[in-house]
């Protein structure tokens, strides 16, 4: 069976004290459902706080949610048995936000690699292990001798969501889960690491569940996106249709702050930031009204 | 994994110069306490140097005593050799029962977190307050025949709980870090994450643990020998000081039974500050370089 | 405005080396360039291109191991004489500061003092460079908080219990309290949700509208540059490679690295082939 | 005493979904009412764990009270004297030593609780053990209470001051001098001191409290005696306590020193000194507040040996005299005392400590 | 070997300059320091009560001692018996029967007469309250009633013959086993709770002030006392002070004479004269009782209940080095278990002696352990299958004296090839595990003795308790031997200087000889030293007038006895 893996009315809620009723809904409702065949590049956009990571960990089954499920398979991820545990994990692996903090300060940057050869059994020798990172390194553009032996602080941003994006190379897992796996890069790298992407998909079937808050990088991959705002999905559809025909305020919105690198394409309206704050259908009406008193 | 750590530890020492000269100090003292019977042996030239009446009391420095002799004829350097390696035992032992019971707690506490983390908490910030010197009389007069060892657990018992606090609000802070959850997803289970994400980045906090419980164990059998319960037949560098005072050493002028212990607690604990904030340094990397004076 | 020259700073063959223990790092080489008074001049460049010791090295914020090896910035504050940043020292760099030349930290979260009230902290620029408006601090703050689009409450409030925009504006605003000569704002709005870094850049431009202020403004995204500055200049391993009028450089880029730049952004309207 | 990290305030992650109740919803809109009553629950919690845990200590201790009685008869009359069952019945009852340790504990809590009575002092028959204690604990206080005080005022400012002018001669001298002493034991420094003072110059007192021949009481006299007589005990404290402060500070200080809010009040030309005191100091010395309370259980510790050097008339030497005698209601009433002392010393600090700090909410 | 010792005298100069001046320091006590004599001694924690009926009623050592009266004083220095507040006692022919006469003049500190009324309230009083400390006991088993003729008569009718009664009444060391109360005061008072303070008491001091703070007691001179004639003590104050347990202050102290009497050790008073300290003036005096080991008898113990092992023991016992360099002053060796003041040397049997000689030598002390413990193929001696091995117990501190004793034995015992293990214990944790047996060797004191009899009293079978019982006031070192019950019971009705007495005496010391189940190891040195500055005439070696030591009743014979020497206190 070529899996497939479907969030069901998920609901994510944290416990906080300080809230009106003491909870604050992170995720609310969410369903949706990844299909590993034909691979296909789903995005996630949403503004900060939105509730984007804290789906992705649902979906890796780092946090149960509070209502709802996760399926893989068509069962609870939290109550697989053995054997489909194992397939789960092998089958769903994430690349984080952060860069920096994804690795182990104190271990050398290619255990992450090994751990991945050793714990998935990818090669039964450490020759042929050796020879699978290094095919992977390649894959995503990194020179073995480069990387191979130094420790974290010894590598730039962009290399080291390449070692993460080599071990989902290696993996070669069902669905990948890139959690703003961009947001750190510069342009040129940006681009690198989106072509990987794009890559993994068309070579290696992987379907990727991309997430960020960037809708230029959305665009550029394209495929389906879906619009989260408070923890809701507002929109979704294929890329080419949200962009296009926005239909949600808020997706309009998102698409209008993007700086565009044009110096003729300059912003010709304001918006504010209390609205933004207190983002919703009504208020989001008049959000981008033209020459609006400076903020 | 060994082999990493030694290398890290290696890493370690060429970054910080007081690291390595705490390291130097204490592995001087850890030496001459390992060669302690040859150099009583030495010094007694056949004879027990530090048997009862071994010699003439009170004698003074001079080239058959070094340090000269005590109330009650033995010699001086022999004991503060002897008493030298008893006193890092007697730290080892408690340092190290203390550190692996306040690690285990803190990083069930930490890790597991619910109620778990609630009830350890709770029994910690209770252990942690109760004055220990009492209780550890307490203790120490239940213990029949105490032996040097028991003394070293039973010190334990009260300094685990401030290794324990300061571990545990560390295993908070790392168990949220994203390399954890890439453990998770690589199937690692909670021991082995535990073990090989989360301790090797606690070393400097482990080390401070090891280090107070140590000292404060040092401090303990002193005290406890100050009352009469210390662990029978053996001679630490607190006793000879306690000895010192209650016999008035230093108005008779034998300054040698109060000045060289001290000096040697004193540069014991230098020792493991220099091997503390030197770990600090190291793995804090903010405290990089700025440390260094 | 005749007798004030036309550069607010000149900068001529900077060097800036970092030592480590596996040799030095020049990461910044031999620069020059100036900043045209009343401009906005925009820094370019990839990460680690040395846009950030750039601007530590002008402000005089380079901390060890990093090192001025070589170099001249030439400051010309209005009303003031020109003096050669790097070589003013203690008291008159300290006064130089903040009412001539002031700073837009990168990292806004932890710039602001965490237990100060946001009132203090403007206060204390405010007391320590001009005593003689101490009086008038009362009015000054609400003001210069609604100028950045703030409520004048928020001068009662701690930094913590403000977003990140809010902490960005309360920075721009200290920035220009004492109406500086040059504002140097270091990746103002980078790990920004772009509807906020929208907001922020918003208020930038009107800074020097307002205050007349000549702002650098470094960041790594065209995009940024291409919304708000007047001129970039393009960085790439510590040299500077190319310098023009904003336009100029995005149509018709002269150096191959600057094109590279530009045409790896991606843009709604352009696909992945 | 090693820079301890504020406590950490654990993000709670339980996602229980009770319906919420009034009083609930309530303290929720309170948070810091909330966080008081939290904080004050675990204080009662600790509290009683910790006096159940001494009570059961002591108790479980072996050597007979009664028998110290007699003991301590036998050494003052040398004869034998003969401890009738009638004796030991009686005795037993007195100090609440009869029955099982259940019973015991019931009615030990119960008189403690309801009356503040820890029963009769063994050393003082039949004086109450509360109040022998309560007739020490005044020199204590003072004591112990202005020299901590003392000593980690001292050590913050300079600790800060070590920091912030780290690499100059005077930072690492005081830091070297730190890292070397601060772990010696207070009592190690006070015979140094008596050596120096008392009995080389003679110009200070080695013993006891105050000068006999002045009267207790509310005057100058009385008040500048007790300062003189308490300078040695008190500067022994002061002086190991304020190294381990210097010490502790520093190394919060250093990563402070590293942040950005303190480049940026360097860009803004402050003068050094307020970046000293408005910037670093005020971030540091928060933490040391609560690792404050925290040391001073085992300041307490440390005290009781330099009592009973200089023979002063607190809580230490009250503790040693009653261990030596095996005193059980007073060693247990002074444990209890320094656990109830500290337990809410914590306890006022950590509500204060929202007050003082911005920073955290507590009661999230 | 090395350089010398540290107190020996300058090397430059022989003799010390006898001159060297003393800085007077200021004691910190609230009287004239020229009127007092400061007495700085052990450690106080009672204040407020004078009650030594109850628990810690009463505080000891701290002077009290000079406001009460016996009512006669035994001194062991000189051996005389002085009747005091009574004049005379007298069994009549089968020790049934005693009566006291009491001296008319003798009254309380209050004015009231003291006498045969009082004495009669206390007897009877403790006489049926076995709750008090001193109550019940011997009282309640020999007393049947009490007469008072006359108010100076008591006559105390007993119920089987006690020729050792007014024991009871004789200031010994300390203080005597009863002292007698004011009936005026104490007959409408609860003696469970009275603190009779200040105390109504008859002495020729009064308290002033007890200072809790200062740890002090102050006693002024009653100018009311009722035998001025007899005693005229000449300090107008006595002031106990506790001093430091540092010698190194104490020492400091007195040599700046902030006290006169007191703590200072042998080391630090040889210092002082070696450096021609002038004030100093060191009285040689033994305590009563010998330093001992208790061996315990109990079958149950194993090898240690063998005469033999105990004889092992005793070879292995180095008297001689532990009196020369392990007691801190030089003391001659033990061989009886009480002192040798010349008024127990008719208790001596030097045949006995002879014949059973105490020596050091451990080749002796390997034959007899060869004999009921030989060593087994590992080297280890083993006794009835199981090998051996001593528990040494001591309530002295860590390098106390006992314990020091009791090391030097346990480094011999190693070296015949008996292994112990030693312990110092905290006060009543020992006093536990001592009274439950739980140990085979203690090294301690041997409780004091007016005669022979009195110690052989706590031997007999019938006070014998099995281990792990607390046999407290008992058989503690758990001993049988029928003959030496019999010894015993008889001697119990004789007077112990009768000739009927004499060979009783003779056979009991034989076995005690023979099983030896008390160890005695030296005599206990304890130097008096007093400072000359303030006050002269103390008793001395060659004058020893009074026992010397401070803490005992007699003190109040040296206060009697010195003179000031004009020397004013400092400003
Ligand atoms: N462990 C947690 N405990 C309490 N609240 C949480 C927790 N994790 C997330 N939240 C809250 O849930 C909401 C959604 O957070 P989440 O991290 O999913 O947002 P996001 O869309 O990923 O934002 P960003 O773009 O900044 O990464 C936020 O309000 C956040 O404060
Ligand atoms: N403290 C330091 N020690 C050694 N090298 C340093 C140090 N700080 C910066 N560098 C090096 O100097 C170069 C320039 O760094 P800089 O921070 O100026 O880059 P940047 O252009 O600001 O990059 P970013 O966009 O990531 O902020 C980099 O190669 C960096 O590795
Ligand atoms: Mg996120
Ligand atoms: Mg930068
Ligand atoms: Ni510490």
């Amino acid at each position: 069976m070529k899996s497939e893996l479907e969030l069901r009315g998920v609901q994510q809620r944290f416990h906080a004290r300080g809230v009106a009723d003491g909870y604050i809904t992170a995720v609310d409702d969410v369903s949706f459902k990844l299909l590993a065949s034909p691979p296909q590049i789903v995005s996630l956009v949403g503004q900060s706080g939105s509730g984007k990571s804290t789906i992705a960990r649902n979906v890796l089954g780092l946090q149960k949610p509070t209502a709802g499920s996760v399926l893989y398979g068509g069962k609870d991820i939290f109550k697989l048995n053995r054997a489909e545990y194992d397939a789960y994990r092998r089958d769903v692996q994430p690349v984080f936000q952060d860069p920096y903090a994804i690795f182990n300060p104190f271990y050398r940057v290619d255990r992450v690699l090994w751990k991945a050869v050793k714990k998935f059994k990818l090669a039964s020798t450490r020759a042929a292990g050796l020879q699978l990172i290094e095919e992977s390194l390649k894959a995503v553009r990194l020179e073995p001798e480069n990387v191979l032996g130094r420790y974290p602080h010894q590598l730039s941003g962009g290399q080291r969501q390449r070692i993460m994006l080599a071990r989902v190379h290696m993996l070669r897992p069902s669905f990948i889960i890139a959690d703003e796996p961009v947001s750190m890069l510069d342009a040129q790298v940006r681009k690198h690491f989106l072509d990987i992407l794009l890559d993994f998909q068309r070579e290696h079937g992987m379907t990727t569940l991309f997430i960020t808050h960037d809708l230029s990088t959305v665009y550029y991959l394209g495929g389906e996106v879906m619009v989260i705002t408070k923890g809701e999905i507002v929109e979704r559809g294929s890329v080419a249709t949200v962009m296009h025909e926005p239909s949600h305020p808020y997706t309009k919105l998102l698409l209008d702050s993007i700086p565009q690198p044009d110096p003729d394409k300059r912003w010709t309206t304001r918006i504010q930031v209390d609205e933004l704050e207190h983002l919703d259908d009504n208020t989001l009406g008049d959000a981008t009204k033209p020459e609006a008193p400076i903020i | 994994m060994p082999m990493r750590i030694l290398r890290a530890v290696l890493r370690t020492i060429r970054n910080s110069r007081r690291l390595a000269m705490g390291l130097v100090i204490l592995g001087v003292l850890v030496l001459v306490a390992l060669f302690s019977p040859l150099i009583a042996k030495a010094i007694g030239g056949g004879q027990d140097p530090i048997e009862l009446a071994a010699y003439d009391k009170w004698q003074v420095p001079g080239p058959s005593h070094l340090l000269g002799t005590d109330q009650f004829g033995r010699d001086v350097f022999a004991m503060v050799v002897k008493a030298l390696a008893v006193s890092l035992q007697i730290g080892a032992i408690a340092g190290v029962i203390s550190t692996v019971v306040g690690v285990i707690v803190a990083f069930v506490a930490g890790y597991k977190g619910g109620w778990i983390d609630n009830v350890l908490s709770t029994f910690t910030g209770i252990l942690l307050v109760i004055p220990t010197f009492p209780l550890l009389i307490a203790l120490s007069a239940y213990a029949k025949n105490v032996s040097l060892f028991q003394v070293g657990v039973m010190i334990s018992i009260f300094a685990w709980p401030f290794a324990a606090k300061t571990i545990r609000s560390q295993v908070l802070s790392l168990r949220t870090r994203p390399y954890v959850d890439l453990a998770r997803v690589s199937k690692a289970r909670d021991l082995e994450i535990i073990t090989t994400e989360l301790l090797p980045n606690l070393l400097p906090f482990i080390g401070v643990g090891f280090a107070s419980s140590a000292l404060g164990a040092i401090f303990g059998l002193v005290g406890l020998e100050i009352i009469g319960l210390g662990p029978g037949g053996v001679i630490d560098l607190g006793q000879i000081i306690y000895s010192a005072i209650s016999t008035g050493a230093l108005t008779l002028g034998a300054w040698p039974m109060f000045v060289v212990p001290v000096g040697l607690l004193t540069l014991l604990f230098a020792a493991l500050n220099m091997v503390n904030i030197g770990l600090e340094e190291v793995y804090n990397p903010r405290l990089r370089g700025v440390a260094g004076e | 405005m005749n007798d004030v020259p036309a550069n607010v700073l000149e900068i001529k063959g900077l060097d800036v080396v970092y030592s480590t223990n596996r040799g030095d790092v020049q990461a910044v080489r031999g620069i020059n360039l100036d900043v045209r008074r009343g401009e906005i001049l925009g820094i370019a460049g990839e990460s680690g291109s040395g846009k950030s010791t750039l601007a530590v090295a002008l402000l005089r914020l380079l901390k060890a191991p990093g090192k001025v090896t070589g170099g001249s910035v030439i400051f010309n504050p209005a009303g003031r004489s020109p003096v050669d940043l790097l070589k003013v020292h203690g008291e008159e760099l300290r006064v130089l500061r903040w009412s001539a030349l002031s700073y837009l930290p990168q990292g806004s979260m932890s710039s602001l003092n965490p237990v100060m009230r946001v009132h203090d902290q403007f206060k204390d620029v405010i007391v320590e460079h001009a005593p003689d408006r101490k009086e008038a601090v009362g009015d000054m703050i609400p003001r210069l908080l609604t100028q950045v689009g703030l409520e004048p409450r928020v001068a009662r409030m701690y930094p913590h219990e403000l977003s990140g925009g809010m902490k960005q504006r309360v920075l721009m605003a200290i920035a220009v309290a004492l109406e500086p000569d040059l504002v140097i704002a270091d990746e103002p709005t980078t790990a920004m949700d772009v509807t906020i870094q929208r907001v922020i850049l918003q208020s930038l431009a009107d800074l020097r509208t307002d205050f007349g202020v000549t702002l650098m403004v470094i960041s790594h995204d065209m995009g940024v540059h291409a919304q708000l500055v007047d001129r970039v200049a393009v960085m790439y391993e510590g040299q500077l490679v190319e310098v023009g009028d904003v336009r100029q450089v995005f149509k018709d880029p002269q150096d191959p690295y600057t094109r590279q730049l530009i045409e790896s952004i991606p843009q709604v309207g352009r696909r992945a082939s | 005493m090693t820079a301890d990290a504020p406590p950490a305030v654990a993000v709670d992650k339980s996602q229980d979904s009770a319906p919420i109740s009034g009083v609930r919803a309530w303290l929720s809109r309170h948070p810091l009412a909330a966080y008081a009553l939290r904080r004050f629950g675990l204080y009662l919690i600790e509290l009683w764990g910790a006096l159940t845990i001494a009570f059961f200590f002591f108790r479980l201790m072996p050597g007979d009270p009664i028998q110290t009685l007699i003991q301590t008869l036998q050494q003052n009359y040398i004869y034998n004297a003969q401890a009738s069952a009638e004796i030991i019945a009686r005795y037993k009852h007195e100090f609440g030593l009869d029955g099982n340790l259940l019973t015991q504990y019931v009615v030990y809590m119960q008189k403690l609780v309801l009356h503040g009575d820890l029963g009769p002092s063994l050393i003082n028959y039949p004086t109450p053990a509360q109040t022998v204690i309560l007739r020490a604990l005044p020199w204590t206080i003072g004591l112990l209470g202005i020299a901590s005080v003392l000593s980690w005022v001292l050590g913050v400012v300079i600790g800060a001051i070590a920091g912030w002018r780290r690499g100059k001669l005077g930072s690492s001298i005081a830091t070297n001098l730190s890292i070397a002493l601060s772990h010696v034991p207070y009592f190690f420094v006070a015979l140094i001191l008596v050596y120096i003072f008392a009995y080389s110059m003679g110009v200070l007192p080695a013993r006891s409290a105050y000068d006999s021949n002045i009267n207790p009481g509310i005057s100058l006299a009385f008040i500048g005696s007790v300062l003189k007589y308490g300078l040695l005990p008190g500067l022994s404290i002061v002086i190991i306590g304020t190294f381990s402060w210097i010490l502790s500070t520093r190394m919060l200080m250093v990563p402070i020193l590293g942040e950005d809010y303190l480049v940026y009040a360097e860009a803004k030309g402050l003068k050094s000194w307020r970046i000293l005191t408005r910037y670093a100091l005020r971030n540091c010395y928060l933490p040391q507040i609560t690792a404050f309370g925290i040391s001073l259980g085992f300041i307490f510790n440390g005290n009781v040996l330099v009592e009973q050097l200089f023979n002063y008339p607190g809580l230490g030497t009250t503790l040693v005299t009653a261990i030596q005698q095996l005193d059980f209601n007073t060693i247990l009433g002074v444990t209890d005392m320094a656990i109830f002392s500290v337990l809410t010393a914590v306890l006022l600090l950590d509500l204060l400590l929202p007050l003082l700090d911005p920073r955290v909410k507590y009661w999230k | 070997s090395g350089g010398g010792s540290y107190s020996d005298k300058p090397a430059n100069n022989n003799k010390p300059a006898a001159t060297k001046s003393i800085q007077i320091g200021k004691a910190n006590i609230p009287v004239p320091r020229d009127q007092s004599v400061i007495v700085g001694q052990v450690e106080y924690t009672v204040f407020d009560s004078f009650n030594g009926m109850i628990p810690n009623g009463s505080p000891s050592g701290a002077g009290v001692e000079l406001s009460t009266e016996p009512l006669f004083y035994l001194s062991f220095a000189t051996g005389e018996m002085r009747p005091w507040l009574a004049t005379e006692y007298k069994y009549n022919d089968d020790h049934t029967e005693v009566t006291f006469k009491f001296d008319p003049k003798a009254h309380w500190n209050d004015g009231q007469p003291l006498g045969a009324a009082d004495f009669k309230f206390t007897v009877m009083l403790l006489k049926d309250r076995p709750d008090l400390f001193g109550g019940g006991g011997e009282l309640k088993e020999f007393v049947k009633s009490i007469d008072v003729p006359d108010a100076q008569t008591a006559v105390v009718k007993m119920t089987k013959p006690a020729p050792r009664f007014h024991y009871n009444f004789i200031s010994a060391i300390a203080g005597p086993p009863l002292g007698i109360m004011p009936e005026h005061i104490w007959k409408s008072q609860d003696p469970t709770k009275f603190k009779d303070n200040p105390p109504v008491h008859s002495g020729p001091y009064k308290l002033k002030q007890a200072i809790r703070n200062q740890k002090m007691f102050i006693w002024e001179k009653d100018p009311n006392y009722w035998n001025k004639d007899k005693l005229d003590v000449k300090p107008q104050y006595v002031v106990y002070q506790s001093t430091s347990k540092q010698l190194d202050q104490a020492s400091l102290a007195f040599e700046r004479a902030e006290f006169d009497v007191g703590s200072v050790d042998e080391q630090h008073a040889k210092q002082l004269r070696n450096t021609g300290y002038p004030a100093l003036q060191t009285t040689q005096f033994h305590d009563p009782n010998p330093r001992v080991m208790w061996l315990n008898c109990d079958p149950s113990r194993g090898v240690i209940s063998e005469p033999k092992m105990r004889w092992a023991i005793n070879y292995c016992l180095d008297r001689e080095k532990i009196g020369k360099s392990i007691w801190p002053v030089p003391v001659p060796a033990a061989q009886y278990p009480w002192a040798d003041y010349k008024s127990n040397d008719k208790w001596k049997n030097d045949e006995l002696a002879n014949k059973y000689k105490f020596e050091f030598n451990p080749d002796k002390a390997t034959q007899l352990l060869d004999e009921i413990a030989p060593k087994n193929a590992a080297g280890k001696r083993m006794y009835k299958g199981k090998e051996i091995n001593l528990e040494i117990i001591t309530p002295s501190p860590v390098d106390g004296g006992e314990y020091a004793i009791a090391n030097v034995l346990k480094t011999d015992l190693a070296k015949v090839g008996v292994p112990a293990t030693l312990r110092s214990l905290a006060g009543n944790v020992h006093d536990e595990k001592f009274q439950r047996g739980e140990y085979d060797i203690d090294s301690s004191w041997a409780g004091i003795a007016i005669d022979p009899e009195q110690l052989y009293s706590d031997w007999t079978s019938d006070k014998y308790q099995p281990i792990g019982k607390n046999a407290a006031g008992k058989n503690k070192l758990r001993y049988r031997n029928p003959k030496f019950d019999a010894i015993s019971e008889k001697l119990a009705q004789l007077d112990p200087e009768s000739e009927e007495a004499k060979p009783l005496l003779n056979q009991a010391l034989e076995i005690y000889f023979q099983d030896l189940p008390m160890l005695s190891v030296i005599q206990t040195g304890y130097p008096s030293y007093f400072n000359t500055t303030f006050w002269k005439g103390w008793p001395t070696d060659d004058d020893l007038y009074e026992v010397p030591l401070n803490w005992w009743q007699h003190f109040i014979f040296v206060l009697g006895k010195i003179e000031p020497t004009g020397q004013k206190g400092p400003a």
